[in-house]
């Protein structure tokens, strides 16, 4: 199994290779894009069955990697289950490729790394050992950093590219030193022999801190998030549905096997820090992309909110199992699992949908869109199937894993220790708070790219996209909707993941009769999405058949109602800045120190008025800013040293001698 | 046979809640007209409007999209859903444990979020204002209203509405603090969510104040008509929640002959007459905020619903 | 026999040399040049098929095996490399042919001296080596006769001229040192007898005795307060002798004080090296790393990027440890590599867009699309990034020896961290964005370069045994 | 080893370091060409001594070779060099001349202090020419970094080489091949300094490395 896998990527590395001979042909999309289709949809089938099958396939030792090591392969439960999410947004992001590459203007750029970021991702999650780890995990690092770069004529991306690979690098680092604790003096690097020795104390602590800083730069937890909303927009789309929906979650699996699968036994506090940090990056993401008129900059901030749900839903599972609560920890850790595989649907989802606007429109700024719905109506359902899953609404899949880490919430009174009795509940308000702000998030972004009437002549000379891009949107669309209806399959299929981590799994759930989920018992909660979904479709449908057949089915077209202004221009519709006005002034002076000045005219002057808006980002300006000016500093006063006479430096190897004589004078 | 006779149990009680929608805005609105002195529309004058408005030919904007025609039906159906969902007369129905509290919520929320899309198509500055000011609402009020129920499945132990108002009834329950501010919290959100005179004013079109009205300002004939029945049910539907968890008496999960059935539908139009009088009351004692007040309001809310949660333990901790 | 490879390595160069002093013209010198090279790495490798026993005057072990190896590989490649690339510059007219006439001599007196270095069994006699390496690169590096080549070749020739002598200076403690244990003549400068007597010299004597030898031969490895004269011979002097002095000089003058170390290791009593090495490593790391961000010349920049990295590898061996250790041994030979290969690069670079100055280039993989991604391949090789070698050494050097120093480590992955910064804030000002400078495609010699990088790529992911062995057994002796 | 034996030693390797004060506290280049003459001829005095107490033949031929070329020829040519230049008369001095002498003295007692530390058990004489060559060297790098001229700073360095000469010397038994090869390489040196002396004179017309120091790389 793990073989065969292998060579799956080695197949990927090696289309990598002929990529780069076939670039710039059009004939080379079509078979990078394909190729890498077919692979990754095979993987996904090796990971199908490694998850439902057996999971615990032997481990492969190839003799790459350190030479007294060798690279380690392994495919167990958690794996798998990465493997699965890895693989399927690869699919996707593949079959939209083939049709959305067409409009790529410089390919040769973009297709050799495609398929080496794939391999990469595969291999960071089928690592054993750290080094293979590491060297799989920056490699991903680095393919994304060239494909960020794709584009490079415009500055920012350049820009964004180097703060990406900065912070990339960072993570690596941290892990480094992390690994480097774990492994010990002697370096013993293997996992399995690392999950022998177990760490003490202090050595924990600082692993953990270590862990938590490396795959949260990577994820994207909140101090740390800077590089995600430059990075992934800056991306062609299909990389940047593969950057959010995917790798953030290979950070995941990266945080996962480090705190759950390495280290054993955890300190009561570890928890506390995941929790908070969760919460506080759930909200503030969320804050972020409602200030943002960049759709796929709304969209890469969105998943630093989703990335914080899925880390407030990890921190319980680790509450809890420092508590030995094995069934709740599984409860919170199956939502937070859960979160994993349905944000990479809907999030994919939503940056294919950016991406055909983007293509037709040319812009991604919503200020500039508007009345696509009539352009482009298959994209439009497509991305408000998307848009509804995100705001976590019934039908859905979104709704089911929120619903699920509420669930957990409700369990905090099982846990003994104060400080978690209080601070659960407190996160389980910033989720809430979060869960209505995305709501309120992708209703702007859904209502000001697609509804309304087209503010630009690109908006209005929009049309509808390939098929083979649709295809991939449609597909992820009913896997949305399939998961939101009968969640109960997927939850049975993350049991052993579950199982292997916190040695506890939640109830069998395919049991229960109308496929409903009962996370602990009947009495205390349940929920069907089949049910609630057909009771929509039944009660809308007998409405509309009986008022149509039985009152009135004439409609007439007329103009709106404008308060009978006679050419209401499109300025004069709401912009995505004025429908995030009111929650600006709730929020945004707190969180950004949001100022607006308004200077109207004089009486009798013509010149318009102007309204400034101006937000800071508190966090770059108190984190990023101080290093990069600290750096600059330092780097200016040290390059005096470089135009000193030669009888400087003279003088500075003389000083170093005679220090070092004084030295070996003075001391024994 | 007991498959049958809960699944009309259940068709009854979906009959019932929506039959029951616009008696209870008659009501309130009755009740109002007699508290200022007036007479008042009659109490089946909103049947008769919807009855005008289902016959009436639709008018839709140029710009309109097929969603704009979609949305009241869908709007219509998860409000209905929602509603039959929580306990009136009797728990414990058929379909009851198909969607816990959470689950209710979150319906309002689709049907709230389609609402701002309706209002956000046709692309007039009217559904813009409406759309964003109801956007900042349920940006506060969704979150005190989860607040809410964690406090009370805190310590129901459930977020099945028919295990809570079974824990509610039972005398185990006590007087609790988190309970109180619970309530009032509910109702506070309640206010806001039905756009009730504080937060926005039902009757009137002043476009400065207008959320609600200002979203639907674009529907006509059925669509419009569809737009008032779920508005209608919605404020029904918060009024049996707040009963059906503060007051629960008459709410029997067992109960299967016809007397028990009787007292339970009674006790229910007792309670929804109280209900419809209390907001009325409410109203015309009350001045509408300025919309930049609201965000304060619901603030509260969502502080108490918090305090709830943290002091569930103060009163009595187990 | 006479001529076997010990001697062989030596003698090609030394004839070669007598014999490209007296030719004229260019293209054939150019052409013997190589051949000569390739005939020294020749028998370099057969020095692993047959490894003659040490003499008095010249040893082979497991430790000089590999440098003589890739020595003679780097020169053979460098060769190829100034074949083109002195054609282009005479081409050109930046160089007269009377400047060039002792070029190529020059070129093989440097590997004569170099691998006289790498083999001398005795140590004054490595002392002299090095000299003549000095003094023929600081010939070189005023080639160009310039005002700035002119007084960087100065500059060069009085800092390195100082540090030999300060080395030599040590060198005469420890022959002092080693008198009264092994008595008077000869005997007390091998190597070979050194070690086997090291625990009974005098400890003081030999600290102070490395305290000069790591000041001596650290100027030439171009530690941090020393470091002065590498980065104006580097960017004034020809690019194949920048390849030569980061690829090749560096790593000879740090197998000296390898050499040295060992013999220090052994002494149970004598003050360790290591805080001393560790110091120097890891404030020249911190200090090369922030000197890349306001370089304007690309070569320049390049060799502070070497100091960087001679700070790591001396921190390596500064923390001692079998892991840490071969984990410097493997930095050196990958960097050498890799860094020869960036200048291949950067030489091709200069000549193309027809200065060094990064503000007049920009947009390289527009432009020039096999050098442009050569030299990005080169960048994220030095800045060490997998899949290539030099990040196996690091996260050799930084995982074995964090548990050991937790704050000396914190500083050197601070200093690798800015490193890449301003590596990578440099690159996109050269590679990418909007094209500046000349566009005219390059007739240059991609061989070399792309070579050494798919060596050090193979590194990078499966290392030979019989390599990893030699390392591990040096690693132990080292201490 | 009778006393006067070692006393004739004691006393030739400290008129070198006193030969190095002198150097110090040159100001004109001629007079700084003759005391380094002299600074040899006092360094082949020695050399020879040290060959007559050592017995060690090769010694002699150290002592004629530092005799032959830095007592002689080298003062010779520079002054043939200085003379071209026209440098002859130029007075430079970056460090006040006490100064410059206080500071030597801190040297000659830091290395008297780390030499005799630390060859505790070493024969009295080793110890002496360890001593002195070590401060011979400091003083000889102290003239490099004190100068301006590049002449001066040749004469440094050669005195620096004196130094070791004298180092070598001192160390009984070292092999006669390496001190052959330590003169041939001093040799070399002073070669490549004629060579670039040349050059730098040529193309800068001075010999002032503050007119070169405008060229330092970058700065334009």
């Amino acid at each position: 199994m793990v073989a065969s896998a292998l060579y799956c990527i080695a197949a990927l590395v090696g289309l990598a290779t002929i990529a780069i001979a076939l670039g710039a042909s059009a004939r080379g999309r079509v078979v990078v894009y394909g190729a890498s289709l077919i692979v990754t949809l095979i993987l996904f089938a090796i990971a199908l069955s490694c998850l439902l099958g057996h999971p615990n396939s032997p481990t492969v030792i190839l003799p790459l990697g350190l030479p007294w090591l060798g690279a380690h392969f392994r495919i167990d439960a958690l794996a798998a289950f990465f493997l699965l999410v890895v693989n399927l947004g690869g699919a996707a992001a593949s079959l939209f490729a083939l049709g959305y590459g067409r409009h790529e203007h410089s390919p040769q750029r973009v297709l050799p790394f495609y398929p080496a970021y794939l391999a990469a991702m595969n291999l960071v999650v089928m690592a054993d050992d750290a080094f293979s780890f590491l060297v799989s995990w920056e490699f991903m690092s680095l393919t994304s950093w060239a494909l960020v770069i794709a584009n490079h004529e415009v500055h920012e991306n350049l820009r964004a590219g180097f703060i990406y690979l900065l912070m990339a690098s960072f993570g690596t680092l941290a892990l480094l030193l992390s690994f480097g604790l774990l492994a010990g003096a002697d370096g013993n690097y293997a996992f399995d022999a690392i999950r022998t020795s177990e760490p003490a104390g202090v050595v924990a602590a600082l692993v953990f801190i270590l862990a938590i800083v490396g795959t949260g730069s990577k994820a994207g937890l909140i101090p740390l998030h800077a590089w995600l909303p430059l990075a992934h927009p800056a991306a062609p789309s299909h990389v940047s549905a593969l950057m959010s929906g995917v790798m953030t979650k290979v950070a995941v699996y990266g945080f996962l096997r480090i705190v759950f699968d390495l280290l054993g036994t955890p300190d009561w506090w570890w928890s506390i820090v995941v929790l908070t940090v969760g919460g506080i990056t759930a909200a503030m993401g969320v804050l972020y992309a409602l200030m943002q008129r960049d759709l796929k900059r709304v969209l890469a901030y969105s998943t630093i909110e989703n990335i914080g749900i899925i880390f407030a839903a990890l921190g319980l599972a680790l509450a809890f199992k420092t508590e030995g609560l094995a069934w709740a920890a599984a409860l919170a850790l199956t939502a937070g699992l859960f979160h994993v595989f349905n944000h990479s649907l809907f999030k994919s989802l939503l940056f294919f949908g950016a991406g055909t606007v983007l293509n037709a429109t040319g812009t991604r700024d919503m200020e500039k869109l508007g009345g696509l719905i009539h352009r482009m109506p298959q994209t439009a359902v497509v991305f408000l199937v998307g848009c509804v899953a995100i705001s976590a609404l019934p039908p859905l899949n979104g709704f089911v894993s929120e619903w699920l880490t509420f669930q957990a919430i409700l369990q905090s009174p099982q846990l003994p220790s104060w400080g978690l009795k209080l601070i659960v509940p407190a996160v389980g308000a910033l989720l809430a708070l979060s869960a209505a702000l995305a709501a309120a998030c992708f209703v702007r972004a859904f209502g000001f790219a697609f509804l309304g009437r087209p503010r630009t002549p690109e908006a209005v000379g929009a049309q509808e996209t390939d098929t083979s891009s649709l295809a991939a949107m449609y597909f992820v669309a009913t896997l949305c909707l399939i998961a939101g209806i009968i969640p109960g399959i997927f939850i049975d299929a993350l049991g052993p993941v579950v199982q292997t981590l916190v040695g506890g799994r939640m109830p069998v759930q395919t049991g229960v009769d109308w496929m409903s989920i009962v996370p602990i018992a009947e009495s205390r909660s349940s929920y069907n999405g089949l049910l609630v979904f057909l009771f929509m479709i039944a009660s809308g449908a007998i409405s509309a058949f009986a008022i149509h057949r039985l009152a009135s089915d004439k409609l007439r077209r007329g103009p709106a109602w404008g308060c009978g202004y006679p050419d209401s221009s499109t300025m004069t519709q709401y912009t995505a800045d004025s429908f995030a006005q009111p929650i600006r002034r709730v929020f945004g002076t707190v969180v950004f120190g949001a100022r607006e000045t308004g200077e109207m005219p004089p009486p009798g002057a013509t010149k318009p008025a102007r309204l400034t808006v101006e937000l800071r980002d508190l966090i770059w300006d108190a984190l990023y800013r101080p290093i990069a000016t600290g750096v600059n500093f330092a780097a200016e006063h040290l390059n005096h040293l470089q135009f000193l006479t030669i009888r400087n430096y003279l003088s500075l190897v003389f000083a170093a001698l005679v220090l070092l004589l004084l030295v070996q004078a003075i001391w024994p | 046979m007991a498959v049958i006779r809960d699944i009309a149990l259940q068709g009854f009680q979906m009959l019932l809640v929506l039959l029951l929608a616009p008696l209870l805005t008659g009501f309130v609105r009755k009740v109002k007209a007699r508290l200022l002195r007036r007479q008042g529309p009659p109490l089946l004058q909103p049947y008769r409007d919807l009855n005008r408005l289902l016959r009436k030919e639709v008018v839709l904007a140029d710009n309109a999209s097929w969603l704009f025609r979609v949305i009241p039906y869908f709007v219509f159906a998860t409000t209905w859903i929602a509603a039959s969902l929580i306990p009136t007369f009797r728990s414990g129905l058929l379909f009851s444990w198909s969607a816990d509290l959470i689950a209710i919520i979150a319906l309002l929320g689709s049907a709230r979020f389609f609402q701002v899309l309706a209002g956000l198509d046709v692309g007039t500055s009217f559904g813009g204002i409406g759309s964003s000011r109801e956007v900042m609402i349920a940006s506060l009020a969704e979150p005190a209203m989860l607040m809410i129920v964690f406090s009370l499945a805190l310590i129901a132990g459930s977020t099945q509405l028919s295990t809570m108002s079974a824990f509610m009834n039972s005398p185990e329950v006590g007087l609790r603090v988190s309970l109180g501010l619970g309530l009032i919290a509910l109702t506070i959100v309640a206010i806001a969510e039905n756009a009730r005179i504080p937060v926005d004013n039902p009757a009137t079109h002043l476009e400065l104040t207008m959320v609600h009205e200002a979203m639907v300002l674009e529907y006509s004939g059925r669509h419009l008509a569809l737009i008032e029945l779920s508005a209608a049910l919605k404020l029904l539907l918060y009024i049996s929640l707040i009963t059906c968890l503060f007051a629960p008496w008459g709410i029997s999960s067992a109960a299967v002959d016809a007397t028990s059935l009787l007292t339970g539908v009674a006790a229910y139009l007792v309670k929804l007459a109280a209900g419809g009088s209390l907001l009325a009351v409410f109203e015309t004692v009350i001045a509408k905020m300025r919309v930049f007040r609201v965000p304060g309001f619901l603030g509260a809310a969502l502080m108490l619903a918090l305090l709830a949660t943290l002091l569930r333990f103060v009163s009595r901790s187990f | 026999m006479m001529f076997d490879p010990l001697n062989g390595v030596l003698l090609i160069p030394a004839l070669a040399a007598c014999l490209l002093a007296v030719l004229p013209g260019y293209r054939l010198t150019a052409r013997l040049n190589m051949l000569a090279a390739f005939l020294t790495f020749a028998t370099a490798v057969s020095l692993f098929v047959v490894e003659p026993a040490p003499g008095l005057y010249l040893l082979v072990d497991d430790l000089n095996k590999v440098f003589i190896v890739l020595t003679t590989f780097v020169a053979f490649s460098t060769s190829v490399f100034s074949a083109s690339y002195i054609d282009h510059e005479i081409e050109i007219g930046r160089l007269k042919l009377s400047y060039v006439r002792f070029y190529h001599a020059m070129y093989q007196v440097l590997m004569f001296a170099m691998n006289l270095a790498l083999v001398a069994n005795n140590i004054g006699l490595m002392w002299v080596a090095i000299e003549i390496a000095t003094l023929t690169t600081v010939l070189m590096v005023g080639i160009y006769r310039t005002h700035e080549a002119l007084e960087a070749a100065w500059k060069y020739f009085i800092l390195g001229s100082v540090g030999i002598a300060l080395a030599l200076f040590g060198t005469i403690l420890i022959y002092m040192a080693a008198r009264p244990a092994i008595g008077e003549g000869l005997n007390a400068m091998v190597w070979t007898v050194l070690i086997m007597h090291a625990p009974k010299f005098d400890p003081a004597l030999l600290n102070v005795a490395f305290v000069f030898l790591l000041l001596g031969y650290g100027t030439k490895v171009g530690l941090a307060p020393l470091h002065a004269w590498l980065p104006d011979a580097h960017a004034e002097g020809p690019t194949p002798i920048s390849a030569v002095l980061s690829g090749l000089l560096l790593n000879v003058a740090l197998y000296a004080l390898l050499r040295f170390k060992m013999i220090l290791a052994l002494n149970p009593i004598a003050l360790a090296p290591g805080p001393l090495m560790v110091t120097m490593g890891v404030v020249s790391c911190v200090f090369a790393a922030f000197m890349l961000y306001r370089r304007r010349d690309i070569k320049r920049m390049f060799a502070y990027s070497s100091i960087e990295h001679m700070g790591i590898i001396v921190f390596a061996f500064g923390m001692g440890g079998p892991l840490a250790n071969f984990a410097g041994l493997l930095h050196m030979t990958m960097h050498s590599l890799t860094k020869s290969a960036i200048f291949f690069a950067v030489g091709h670079i200069a000549q193309v867009k027809g200065t060094q100055k990064i503000a007049d280039m920009g947009g390289l993989t527009v432009t020039h699309p096999v050098l442009g991604w050569g030299l990005v391949l080169g960048v994220v090789a030095i800045a060490g990034l997998p899949p290539l070698g030099i990040f196996m050494s690091e996260f050799l050097v930084i995982s074995s020896t964090f548990s050991r120093a937790p704050w000396l480590v914190m500083i050197l992955v601070f200093g690798i961290l800015v490193a890449l910064g301003g590596l990578f804030m440099q690159l996109n000002r050269i590679a990418f964005g909007e094209p500046r400078g000349p566009a005219e495609p390059a007739q240059a010699s991609y061989v070399p370069m792309f070579t050494h990088l798919a060596i050090v790529l193979i590194a990078g992911i499966y290392m030979p045994p019989s390599l990893v062995a030699g390392f591990q057994t040096v690693a132990k002796l080292l201490g | 080893m009778n006393g006067l034996t070692f006393d004739i030693a004691h006393m030739l390797a400290g008129s070198l370091v006193v030969a190095s004060f002198l150097q110090l506290y040159q100001d004109r280049l001629s007079a700084l060409i003759n005391v380094f003459a002299v600074h040899a001829m006092v360094l082949a005095l020695s050399v020879a001594w040290q060959a007559y107490i050592q017995d060690a033949p090769h010694l002699y031929i150290t002592a004629v070779i530092a005799l032959a070329f830095k007592a002689i020829i080298i003062p010779v040519a520079l002054r043939r060099i200085v003379v071209r230049l026209g440098i002859h008369r130029e007075i430079e001095n970056v460090v006040g001349v006490g100064l410059a002498m206080l500071f030597g003295i801190g040297l000659v007692a830091l290395s008297m202090v780390v030499m005799l530390r630390v060859t505790a058990e070493a024969d009295p004489l080793a110890r002496e020419d360890l001593a002195f060559a070590l401060s011979v060297v400091l003083l000889g790098l102290l003239l490099m970094v004190t100068r301006r001229n590049a002449v001066s700073q040749v004469i440094g360095f050669m005195s620096l080489e004196n130094g070791l000469v004298l180092a070598a010397a001192g160390a009984k038994g070292m092999p006669l091949v390496v001190e052959i090869s330590v003169a041939f390489s001093v040799l070399i040196a002073f070669i490549v300094i004629g060579i670039f002396l040349f050059r730098i004179r040529e193309r800068f017309d001075t010999v002032d490395i503050q007119a070169m120091d405008r060229f330092r790389g970058e700065r334009r």
